[in-house]
C-alpha cells in the first residue's frame, strides 16, 4: 500500500529530456511542467470542455486592431524559490522561449515573433501588466490556447538567470532543475527511471492532497499491471487492453478512460504514381477494418475517428464516413488506373500496436489483391524516410502541439511550397508532396476568424473535403485507459488538450 | 663426396633475455650413404641440428649444405626431393583426420607425380606394410606401423637423404627390431644417407657407422662405432655416457 | 574447452626497455589500442547509419532552420576523421558528451546507471560462481552419473532459455502470486532517497548506512533478477568447470594425490580445482562481463535502470554520445577484466613466471 | 548385403577403400553419439524439427497470416486451434510450423557465416604469427569487447530491420570467439610434427591452412557452434523482441514471443508456446553439441 | 633376518575389466602372484597390463574399469573387500606407488613441501611443523641437494631426475611396506636412471622393503631384480628369477631378450618377435610363494 499522502505512478517516461518549458516537447515532459510551471491562461483539469481560464493573468484586453493584447498579473502567485511572480518574469519566460528558439518554439513564432524583436512585442510595462504584440490580427482563442501550452510555463526569472551559464539564459541548468508557480517542484529526476515532486511550499491556490508524486518509469505493461494489482503503485497509465480488460474484474481496481488528442493515420506518398491516384487512395480508405481493430487489440485504447481534428477540439468533425467495406473498396480499385493494385511498403516503427495496425492494414489491403510488406524500424529511422518523402505508406501518429484546432489544421491541411527545396517537413502534407494551394489559403483563414462558431464552422468544412480527397487515411483517436486504485479520484491526464493534473487528485 | 656439411652452425631460439643457444658451432659433415649417429643428453641440441637441416627453423648462422649445395634461408621444393625427415613421435606425426592414402597421395602430388596410385602401393610395400593398410586412419594403427607409414611419407618424394630424429624411442623393443631393420634394408636397397639421433646407445651402435657427441649444444666429440664399441672414448662426458649404459646395475649382486 | 577465453596475447615488447616495465608498457599500449579501435567502430556506427543525427535532438516538427542549426552545433559538417579526433580528444578529457534522449552529461548518467548494472551483474555473477561452479565439479566427479545428468540438465536449461520469457514468468509467479520478493525497480517508493548514496550500489550504501529496512527492500528487489542473471550465467560456468575438471581429474597426478592416501574431498577440491582456479577465473571473468554488457531484456523487464538498457534506449533513438560513452565503458571494463584474469593468471600459476 | 554383413563393413579396423575408410568414420562416430542418451534426445528432436519446417504446408492446419480477429487470444484446443490464436486471431500451432522454418534458416546461416569468418581470421592469425597476428588479434579483440547485443543492434540499425540484416549483424558480432578458439587450436598444431612434416614436401602456407589446420579447428568450431546455436536463436529472438528481427507478419519465433507478451498474464500460451519451441530447439542443440563434443573431440577419439 | 619369508601381498587370478562399445576388455587376465620383501620385476610389451596390475593393488583402477580376483590380500587386510575409507588407509600407509612420468605425476600448481608433507599429514596425527622437518629429511634421503630450498619449488622448477626423487620421497615419507615403481626410470636420462635405482635399492636393503618394480627395459629388470614377471597380453607368461633370465624358456621372453640391439654384441640383423596367438591364450603361470 502507498501512504495516503504520496501518489505512485507507473509511467513510460523515458521520452523525458528536459522540464525547461522552452524546450521540453514531449509528453512525459508536459506532465510534469503542468505541475510544475503555471502560465498566463490554463485549463481547470477538473472542467476542461471550459477551456482556457485566468491562472497568473487574472484579466486581458484585446486592441481595436486585434494585434496587442494586455495581461493584467493575478495577486498571490508565488515561486517555490519565494520570488512572487511578476509581469517581469512573464515576459522574461516568452522572450526566452523565443531567444532560444528551441523546436516547440513555432507555438510562439507563428505570431511573429523573433529572438530579435522579442523585447519590444513581448514586454512587461510594470510589475502587473504584461502587452503582446502580434504581427497581424489572430482568433484571440488561438492565441490563448497557445500560451497555455507547454511552452507558455512562466520560469522565475531571477532564479533561472542565477544559474545562467555562457549565456544559456539558465537552459541547462532548466533541463533537471524547476523554477516554477505551480503546485509542485521537480525533487530529483533519474532518467529512464523515475521523477520525483514535492509540494511547492509557496503555491498560492489550495494545498493539494498528494504532497509527493513518484513517477516510475515502467515499460512493460504486465509489470504495470502486476504492481498495481499488489498495490505498489497506485495508477497504471500503459496497460494494454488485455490487462485493462483483467483489472476491470479486479476488485480494488478501477479503469477511468480519457480521449487523448493523439491520432493515428496512414498516408499515402503523393509522388508515388499509383498512390496519388484517388481512386486508390479511396479503395485503401475503404479496405481498413476499423471497428474490428478497435473492437479487438485496440479495445478501449482507440476510438475510430476519421477527421484531423481529435474530438473535444473546437471544430472537430464527429462524421465517420468509411467504415470496411470490400465491395466499395473494391469498386473503386477497380475505377482507378490501377485495378492489380501494385506492391506497397508501410512504413511503421517498433511499437506494438502500431505493428499490430500495421499487420491488419496488410491483410485487408492484400484481400484487394495488393501486394503490401512492411518495414519496422525505429522511431527515428521511419521518421527519416518521412521526412525525406521515400515512403509508400507511412503508419504514424499524431498528437496536437498546443490546445486550438490550428495545430493539426496547418499540418494536414497546409502546404505553403510543396518543392523538395523547401524542406517544410514540418507539415504533413508536404511530407506526403501534396500540392494544395486552395486548402492551405483556407486553413490560414480560420486562423484570424474571431467568431468561434465561425471559425468552428470553417474547420469543420475543411475537414470534410480533407476526408475525401487528401491522402491521409486517419482511422482512430487515443483513448487513454488509466487503471487505478479504487480510492484515487480526480486523477485527469488532461484529456486531448493538456496534460496530466496532480494536485486535485485525492485518495 | 658429402651429403650433409655442417660448418660452425649455431642455432638460437628467442631475442634478448630469452635467448637460448640451443646450438653452438657445430661442425661435421656426413659422406654420401654413410649412417650418422648423433647422441647427448636431453636437451643438448641434437633435435635442433636436424631440424635446421631441414629449414624448420629460421634463426640459425654458419654454412649448411646438402649435396654440395649451400642451404640458404628458404629451401626449393627440389630439396625436399633431396632431404626428408621422419620424426620421434609416430603418435604425433601424422595428421589424425587423414588416411594413409591421403597422407601419401598429397605428398606424391606436391610433388609432381602423376602414377599415384600405384606408387601409393609400392611405398606400402616398401615398408611392410600391405595394402589393406591404404585406406585407415591413424587411430587405427599400432604406433609401428604409424612409424611405418611415416617412413613410406618421407621416402615417397625419393630422397637421397634421410634425417632419423630418435625414430624409435617411442616404441617397444620388440617393435623398435621392426623399424631398425626396415631402415637398415631400405639404406641398403636405396643407398641411403641417414643422420639419426638416439638416445640409446644400444640403437646408434647399431646403426651408425660414425657418431658425434653432443653436450649442452656443443658437440664435444666425434668417434666411429668402433672406438664406441671399445668404450674408447676422449671426452669425458661421452665416457660417462659409455658406461653407464653398460655398466652393471647393481653393486651389491652377489 | 578453455582456448576461447585463454587471455590475449598481448602485444610483443620492444627491445631496449627493462623487462617489467616492458610488460606494463605493453599491457598499456594494448589497451589503448583497443579502445580506440573501439572508439573508432562505435563512432563510425554511429556516422554510417542512416539515420540523422540532428533529427534526434530537434524531433519531429522542428523547422529547416532548427536543424540547420544543430547540424552546426553538433559539427556535423566537419569531416569525419576530425569529427573522430575531436571526440577522442574529448573522451580522453572525459568529456563523452551531453546525451541528447536524456539532456544529461554522458558521464553524469554513466555514473547513475552503472553500478545499478555492476549491483546486478555482480550478484548474478556470485549466484552463477557459487551454484555453478560447485554444480560443474559434482557433474565431473561423478561422470555420466544421474547427477552429472541432472547437472547438464539443469545447466542447459539455464544455456537455452529465452531470459526475457523467463523474466516475466519468474516475475509473474514469485512477485504476481506469490509475493515473494519485490517487483520491478531496484527500490521501494517509500525508501527512496532514505540512504545516502556514496557507492551508487543500493545494498552497500544501505549497508554503509546501517540501514536494514532499506537493505531488506533493495534485496527483495534484486534478488529475482540476479537469481535469473545468475542462473544464466551458471549455466556457462557449470559447464566449463565441468570440462575443466574432467581433464584435471585424469591427469596422472590426481592418482598420485590418491596413492597418498588422501580422502577424495582432499583430492578433488586441494588438488584438482586448485589448478582449475585460474581458468575458472577467466571463465567467470568472461561471464560477468557478458553480464554487464548483455543484461539488456532483463534491465527492461524488470525496470533496472541499468547501462545495457540505457545503451539500447539511447542506440533505438540515435543518441550516439551515449551509445559511444556506454560502449566505452563496457568496452573498457571487458579489456579491464581480461587483463585483470591475464595478471592473476602471471600472480598465481607458478608455471607462467 | 544382409544387415549384420553391412554392419561388418562399416566397423572394420581395414578398411579397403576411400568411401569405406569415410563411411566407416562416420559410422563409428555415429555410434559414439548413439551411446549417448541425451544427445541422441537432442538429435531426434532436431530431426522432428526439420522435418516440421519442411512439412509445413502439410502440418500446418491453416494460413500462418490468416487473420481473423473475432477468434482471437483463443486458448489452446478451442475452435480447434490446437496451441490457440494470438493478438489477430492466428492459428498459433501453424505459425509455429512455419515459424520452425525461419528460426531453422536463422541458425543456419549464422552458422555458415559466422565460425567460417572466425576459422579463416583465426587460422590466419595463428599460423602467420608475427604482425598479422597481433594486428588480427587485436581486431578480434575489439569486436569481443564490445556489447553483442548492442553491435549487432547498431548493425541492423545501420542496415534496416530484416531477418537476412539480423543474421549478418548476428554473425558479424559471433565471430570473435570462434577466431580465438581457431587461434588457439592452430597454435598448437602449427608446431606440431605432421605440419612440420607436410611443410617438408615443400607444400605453402595456404595449403597447410586449408588442408591441414582447419580439419583440426572445425571440429572444436563444430562443438562450439552447436553450443552457441541456442545463443544465436536467442539473439535473433531478442532482436525480434526489440523490433528487428523478422519483419512481422513473419512467423518467427523471438517475434510471436515479443507479441505474445503483452498477454502473458491472462494468455500466456501466445507467449509461451512459442517460448518453449525455441526452449525446446536450443535445449536440443545443446544437448547435440555436448554429445558432438565426445565424438569430435581429437583428444578423446585419440585415446 | 626371519621376515623375509612372509608374504606382504597376496594376488590370486586377479582380472582387470574394462567395458567398451564391442563387449568387455580385459586389461588383466586371471594373473597371481605374491610378495615378499625382495624385488620384484614386472616386464611386459607396451600394453600387456603391467601399470593395470599395479594399480588394481591400490584399487586404483578409473571408474568404468572393475577389479574381480579370488583373493587379494595385503597383510592382514583382505583388498577384496576393503571399503574405500580403509582404502585410503592402506593406501600411502602401507603400500605406495611412484608413478610412470614426475611431469605429469605431481601437481602443477603445489609447491614441492606442500606435497611431500601431504602425504604425511594425510596419516599421522603431526604438526605442520613437525611434517616439514621429516619432509626435509626425507628430501635429503632421496639425495636431493638443498632440500629446504628445494621444498619451496614447484615442480616445473625441478628436473626430472629431481621430481623423480621428490616423487619417491613422497611415497615413502608414511614408510609403507610396498612400494609399486612404475617405470621409474623410463623418462631419465641414463646417467640420472642410475641415481634413482640406486636410491631404490637402498630402500629395500635398508628397510626391509618389498618392491614391484615395473619397466619394459628387461636388461635393467634382469640385472636390478630378485624375480621377473613376463607379461603378455594380460597374463603372465613366465616367470624366473632374475640371475636366470637369459635361461628363459618362453618364445616370448626370447624374442624380447633376442631384439634388443646391444652395443657389446653387435649383429647384423635384430630378431623380429613372432608373435604367436597361442601365447595370449595360455593360462597364467602363478607366480605365489
Ligand atoms: N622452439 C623452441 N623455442 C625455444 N627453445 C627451444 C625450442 N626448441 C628447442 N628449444 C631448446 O633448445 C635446446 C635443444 O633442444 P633439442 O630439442 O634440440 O634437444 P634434444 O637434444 O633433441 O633433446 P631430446 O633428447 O630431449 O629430444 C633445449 O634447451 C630446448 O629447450
Ligand atoms: N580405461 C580403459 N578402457 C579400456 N582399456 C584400457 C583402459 N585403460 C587401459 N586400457 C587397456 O589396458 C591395457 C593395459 O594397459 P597398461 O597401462 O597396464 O599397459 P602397460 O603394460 O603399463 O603399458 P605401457 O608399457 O605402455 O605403460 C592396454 O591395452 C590399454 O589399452
Ligand atoms: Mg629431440
Ligand atoms: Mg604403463
Ligand atoms: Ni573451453
Amino acid at each position: 500500500e502507498t501512504p495516503p499522502n504520496m501518489l505512485v505512478i507507473a509511467n513510460r517516461i523515458d521520452d523525458i529530456k528536459t522540464f525547461d518549458p522552452a524546450e521540453s516537447f514531449e509528453f512525459a515532459g508536459a506532465d510534469v511542467s503542468r505541475n510544475v510551471y503555471e502560465k498566463l491562461v490554463n485549463f481547470d483539469p477538473l472542467d476542461l470542455d471550459a477551456g482556457f481560464q485566468p491562472e497568473l493573468a487574472e484579466s486581458w484586453e484585446v486592441s481595436e486592431d486585434g494585434t496587442t493584447i494586455t495581461f493584467t498579473m493575478a495577486e498571490g502567485h508565488v515561486f517555490a524559490s519565494g520570488n512572487p511572480v511578476t509581469a517581469q518574469d512573464a515576459a522574461f519566460s516568452l522572450q526566452r522561449a523565443v531567444k532560444l528558439d528551441k523546436t516547440p518554439s513555432f507555438i510562439l513564432t507563428q505570431f511573429g515573433f523573433t529572438p530579435d524583436n522579442a523585447e519590444e512585442t513581448i514586454k512587461a510595462v510594470d510589475d502587473k501588466t504584461l502587452v503582446i504584440t502580434l504581427d497581424q490580427k489572430y482568433a484571440v482563442s488561438f492565441v490563448l490556447n497557445c500560451l497555455a501550452a507547454t511552452i507558455g510555463g512562466i520560469v522565475d526569472m531571477a532564479t533561472v538567470m542565477e544559474n545562467e551559464t555562457d549565456g544559456d539564459m539558465g537552459s541547462a541548468w532548466l533541463r533537471t532543475n524547476t523554477a516554477g508557480s505551480g503546485p509542485y517542484k521537480v525533487v530529483d529526476w533519474k532518467p529512464d527511471e523515475s521523477v520525483l515532486m514535492d509540494l511547492n511550499p509557496n503555491y498560492g491556490g489550495d494545498k493539494p492532497a498528494m504532497e509527493r508524486v513518484i513517477v516510475q518509469h515502467i515499460q512493460e505493461s504486465a509489470t504495470q499491471r502486476l504492481q498495481l494489482e499488489r498495490g505498489d503503485i497506485d495508477i497504471a497509465r500503459n496497460l494494454s487492453p488485455e490487462d485493462i480488460a483483467s483489472v476491470k474484474e479486479t476488485d480494488g481496481l478501477k479503469v477511468v478512460d480519457e480521449l487523448k488528442g493523439r491520432l493515428m493515420y496512414w498516408s499515402a506518398n503523393q509522388k508515388k504514381d499509383m498512390l496519388s491516384d484517388p481512386k486508390v487512395l479511396e479503395a485503401l480508405k475503404w479496405s481498413v477494418d476499423y471497428q474490428g481493430m478497435a473492437d479487438s487489440f485496440l479495445n478501449g485504447q482507440y476510438t475510430v475517428h476519421q477527421a484531423f481534428l481529435p474530438l473535444t477540439f473546437l471544430g472537430a468533425l464527429t462524421e465517420k464516413p468509411f467504415t470496411y467495406d470490400m465491395d466499395k473498396a473494391r469498386a473503386a480499385l477497380a475505377e482507378s488506373d490501377h485495378p492489380d493494385c501494385g506492391p506497397i511498403v508501410i512504413s511503421v516503427r517498433d511499437a506494438q500496436d502500431r505493428i499490430d495496425i500495421a499487420q491488419s492494414l496488410q491483410n485487408t489491403w492484400g484481400q484487394l489483391g495488393c501486394d503490401v510488406t512492411l518495414t519496422v524500424g525505429t522511431g527515428a529511422q521511419t521518421l527519416d524516410r518521412y521526412r525525406a518523402r521515400e515512403h509508400d505508406i507511412y503508419l504514424g501518429a499524431w498528437g496536437p502541439d498546443y490546445p486550438d484546432p490550428n495545430t493539426n489544421a496547418g499540418t494536414f491541411a497546409v502546404n505553403p511550397d510543396n518543392s523538395d527545396e523547401s524542406g517544410n517537413t514540418g507539415y504533413l502534407a508536404w511530407r506526403n508532396a501534396w500540392d494544395i494551394p486552395e486548402m492551405t489559403q483556407e486553413a490560414l483563414a480560420a486562423v484570424v476568424e474571431n467568431d468561434t462558431d465561425t471559425r468552428a464552422g470553417m474547420y469543420i468544412d475543411l475537414q470534410k473535403t480533407h476526408q475525401q480527397v487528401s491522402p491521409f487515411g486517419i482511422m482512430f483517436q487515443q483513448i487513454e485507459q488509466h487503471a487505478m486504485q479504487d480510492s484515487v479520484e480526480n486523477f485527469i491526464s488532461g484529456g486531448a488538450t493538456t496534460a496530466a493534473s496532480y494536485w486535485v487528485v485525492t485518495k | 663426396m658429402t651429403a650433409i656439411d655442417l660448418n660452425d652452425l649455431s642455432v638460437w631460439f628467442g631475442l634478448g633475455a630469452e635467448r637460448v643457444d640451443a646450438v653452438k658451432s657445430a661442425t661435421f659433415s656426413v659422406a654420401t650413404g654413410e649412417s650418422f649417429g648423433l647422441v647427448g643428453e636431453s636437451g643438448s641440441g641434437k633435435s635442433t641440428v636436424l631440424r635446421a637441416i631441414a629449414g624448420l627453423i629460421d634463426s640459425w648462422s654458419g654454412d649448411m649444405s646438402v649435396a654440395g649445395e649451400p642451404l640458404g634461408r628458404s629451401r626449393k621444393r627440389d630439396f625436399y626431393k633431396q632431404v626428408q625427415m621422419v620424426f620421434q613421435d609416430p603418435y604425433a606425426s601424422l595428421h589424425p583426420r587423414h588416411t594413409v592414402d591421403r597422407v601419401l597421395g598429397e605428398v606424391l602430388k606436391l610433388h609432381g607425380f602423376s602414377d599415384i596410385n600405384s606408387r601409393i602401393d609400392r611405398l606400402l610395400d616398401d615398408v611392410g606394410l600391405g595394402k589393406g593398410f591404404r585406406f585407415r586412419y591413424p587411430h587405427q594403427l599400432s604406433g609401428g606401423q604409424r612409424q611405418r607409414v611415416a617412413i613410406a611419407r618421407a621416402l615417397a618424394p625419393e630422397p637421397r637423404i634421410l634425417l632419423l630424429d630418435e625414430p624409435t624411442s617411442a616404441l617397444d623393443v620388440s617393435v623398435q627390431a621392426e623399424i631398425l631393420n626396415l631402415l637398415s634394408d631400405l639404406r641398403a636397397k636405396r643407398r641411403l644417407t641417414y643422420l639419426m639421433v638416439s638416445h640409446d646407445l644400444g640403437v646408434i651402435g647399431h646403426m651408425c657407422d660414425r657418431i658425434a657427441v653432443m653436450q649442452h649444444g656443443r658437440i664435444v666429440e666425434l668417434l666411429d662405432v668402433a672406438q664406441m664399441r671399445t668404450l674408447n672414448a676422449a671426452h669425458p662426458y661421452t665416457q660417462h655416457l659409455l658406461d653407464s649404459s653398460v655398466r652393471a646395475i647393481r653393486q651389491d649382486r652377489p | 574447452m578453455s582456448q576461447d577465453n585463454a587471455p590475449a596475447p598481448y602485444a610483443r615488447r620492444s627491445r631496449f626497455a627493462p623487462r617489467w616495465p616492458r610488460k606494463l608498457l605493453g599491457t598499456l599500449l594494448t589497451i589503448a589500442v583497443t579502445l580506440l579501435g573501439l572508439l573508432f567502430v562505435t563512432f563510425m556506427i554511429g556516422r554510417v547509419i542512416p539515420i540523422d543525427p540532428v533529427l534526434a535532438v530537434i524531433g519531429e516538427r522542428a523547422t529547416q532552420a532548427q536543424y540547420d542549426a544543430v547540424f552546426l552545433e553538433l559539427g556535423l559538417d566537419k569531416p569525419l576523421l576530425q569529427q573522430f579526433l575531436i571526440y577522442v580528444n574529448d573522451v580522453l578529457h572525459g568529456d563523452f558528451g551531453r546525451s541528447i534522449r536524456t539532456g544529461q552529461l554522458v558521464s553524469e548518467d554513466i555514473k547513475r546507471v552503472f553500478p545499478a548494472t555492476l549491483e546486478l551483474a555482480t550478484l548474478g555473477t556470485l549466484i552463477g560462481v557459487f551454484i555453478g561452479v560447485p554444480l560443474g565439479v559434482l557433474a565431473a566427479v561423478y561422470r555420466d552419473s544421474w547427477i552429472d545428468q541432472l547437472a547438464r540438465l539443469v545447466g542447459l536449461v539455464g544455456y537455452s532459455m529465452p531470459i526475457f520469457w523467463m523474466g516475466l514468468v519468474g516475475l509473474l509467479v514469485f512477485y504476481g502470486i506469490l509475493g515473494w520478493v519485490e517487483g520491478p525497480g531496484r527500490l521501494g517508493v517509500f525508501y527512496q532517497g532514505i540512504v545516502p548514496e556514496r557507492t551508487g550500489l543500493l545494498l552497500v550504501d544501505a549497508l554503509i548506512a546501517g540501514d536494514w529496512t532499506v537493505f531488506k527492500d533493495a534485496f527483495s528487489h534484486i534478488v529475482l533478477p540476479a537469481s535469473l542473471l545468475g542462473y544464466f550465467s551458471l549455466a556457462y560456468i557449470s559447464r566449463m568447470t565441468r570440462s575443466f575438471m574432467l581433464e584435471q581429474l585424469s591427469a596422472e597426478y590426481i592418482t598420485t594425490a590418491r596413492v597418498k592416501g588422501l580422502s577424495e574431498w582432499d583430492v578433488v577440491w586441494r588438488h584438482a580445482f586448485r589448478n582449475i582456479r585460474i581458468q575458472l577465473v577467466t571463465v567467470i571473468a568472461l561471464a560477468y562481463a557478458n553480464l554487464l554488457e548483455g543484461s539488456v531484456l532483463t534491465e527492461i523487464i524488470f525496470a533496472w535502470p541499468g547501462i545495457g538498457q540505457y545503451i539500447t534506449t539511447s542506440l533505438l533513438a540515435n543518441d550516439m554520445n551515449s551509445v559511444l560513452g556506454g560502449t566505452v565503458v563496457i568496452g573498457s571494463i571487458f579489456v579491464g577484466l581480461n587483463i585483470f584474469s591475464d595478471l592473476l593468471y602471471r600472480f598465481f600459476d607458478p608455471r607462467a613466471k | 548385403m544382409t544387415q549384420t554383413s553391412l554392419r561388418a563393413w562399416l566397423l572394420t579396423d581395414a578398411p579397403q577403400s576411400r568411401r569405406q575408410a569415410t563411411a566407416a568414420a562416420w559410422y563409428s562416430g555415429w555410434l559414439k553419439l548413439r551411446g549417448n542418451t541425451l544427445a541422441m534426445l537432442g538429435l531426434i528432436v532436431l530431426v522432428v524439427v526439420i522435418l516440421a519446417a519442411l512439412c509445413a504446408p502439410l502440418l500446418a492446419t491453416q494460413s500462418p497470416f490468416a487473420q481473423d480477429l473475432g477468434a482471437r487470444l483463443l486458448a489452446p484446443g478451442e475452435q480447434g486451434h490446437v496451441f490457440g490464436t494470438d493478438s489477430l486471431g492466428r492459428d498459433i500451432w501453424s505459425r509455429l510450423v512455419y515459424g520452425a522454418r525461419i528460426s531453422l534458416y536463422i541458425v543456419a546461416l549464422v552458422a555458415v557465416v559466422a565460425p567460417l569468418l572466425g576459422l579463416i581470421i583465426g587460422t590466419v592469425a595463428g599460423y602467420a604469427g608475427g604482425v598479422l597476428d597481433v594486428v588480427l588479434m587485436r581486431f578480434t579483440d575489439i569486436f569481443l569487447a564490445f556489447p553483442r547485443l548492442i553491435l549487432a543492434l547498431a548493425f541492423v540499425a545501420a542496415l534496416g530491420a530484416g531477418i537476412e540484416n539480423a543474421v549478418l549483424a548476428i554473425s558479424l558480432t559471433a565471430w570473435p570467439p570462434y577466431a580465438r578458439i581457431a587461434r588457439a587450436e592452430t597454435l598448437t598444431i602449427r608446431n606440431s610434427d605432421f605440419i612440420h612434416a607436410i611443410k617438408l614436401q615443400g607444400a605453402g602456407p595456404i595449403r597447410i591452412i586449408m588442408r591441414h589446420v582447419w580439419p583440426l579447428c572445425i571440429s572444436s568450431l563444430v562443438i562450439r557452434v552447436t553450443l552457441d546455436m541456442a545463443g544465436i536463436i536467442l539473439t535473433a529472438a531478442g532482436l525480434g523482441f526489440l523490433g528487428l528481427g523478422a519483419q512481422p507478419p513473419s512467423p518467427e519465433w523471438g517475434a510471436m514471443v515479443s507479441e505474445g507478451r503483452k498477454y502473458i498474464l491472462d494468455y500466456w500460451w501466445v507467449a509461451t508456446i512459442p517460448g518453449l519451441a525455441i526452449f525446446t530447439i536450443s535445449l536440443a542443440f545443446n544437448l547435440l553439441g555436448d554429445g558432438l563434443r565426445d565424438v569430435l573431440d581429437p583428444k578423446e577419439a585419440g585415446k | 633376518m626371519t621376515d623375509t619369508m612372509t608374504n606382504l601381498l597376496d594376488i590370486e587370478n586377479l582380472r582387470v575389466r574394462f567395458p567398451t562399445r564391442q563387449g568387455h576388455f580385459d586389461a588383466v587376465r586371471g594373473i597371481s602372484f605374491s610378495l615378499r620383501r625382495e624385488r620384484l620385476g614386472i616386464v611386459g610389451e607396451s600394453g600387456s597390463g603391467k601399470s593395470m596390475t599395479g594399480r588394481a593393488i591400490l584399487k586404483l583402477i578409473r571408474k568404468p574399469g572393475q577389479i574381480t580376483a579370488d583373493r587379494m590380500q595385503m597383510g592382514g587386510t583382505n583388498l577384496l573387500t576393503a571399503s574405500e575409507r580403509q582404502m585410503r588407509q592402506i593406501r600411502g600407509r602401507h603400500a605406495s606407488m611412484i608413478m610412470q612420468d614426475p611431469k605429469f605425476s605431481l601437481n602443477p600448481v603445489m609447491s614441492v613441501g606442500q606435497q611431500i608433507t601431504e602425504a604425511l599429514l594425510a596419516h599421522e596425527k603431526i604438526s605442520r611443523r613437525d611434517a616439514k622437518t621429516r619432509a626435509i629429511e626425507m628430501l635429503d634421503a632421496v639425495a636431493i641437494r638443498g632440500p629446504d630450498r628445494v621444498m619451496d619449488l614447484y615442480p616445473h622448477e625441478v628436473s626430472g631426475g629431481m621430481g623423480q626423487r621428490i616423487m619417491i620421497a613422497m611415497m615413502l615419507i608414511p614408510d609403507p611396506e610396498i612400494l609399486i615403481a612404475d617405470e621409474p626410470t623410463s623418462a631419465l636420462d641414463v646417467s640420472v636412471q642410475l641415481q634413482v635405482l640406486e636410491i631404490l635399492d637402498k630402500l629395500v636393503t635398508d628397510r626391509g622393503m618389498g618392491l614391484i618394480f615395473i619397466s619394459h627395459d628387461l636388461n635393467l629388470v634382469s640385472n636390478f631384480c630378485d624375480r621377473i614377471l613376463i607379461m603378455y597380453a594380460g597374463r603372465v607368461v613366465e616367470v624366473c628369477q632374475a640371475g636366470r633370465l637369459h635361461e628363459a624358456q618362453h618364445p616370448y621372453t626370447r624374442g624380447l631378450l633376442n631384439s634388443v640391439p646391444d652395443l657389446e654384441h653387435p649383429r647384423p640383423r635384430l630378431d623380429v618377435l613372432k608373435r604367436d596367438p597361442a601365447w595370449a591364450e595360455a593360462p597364467s603361470v602363478s607366480a605365489l610363494t
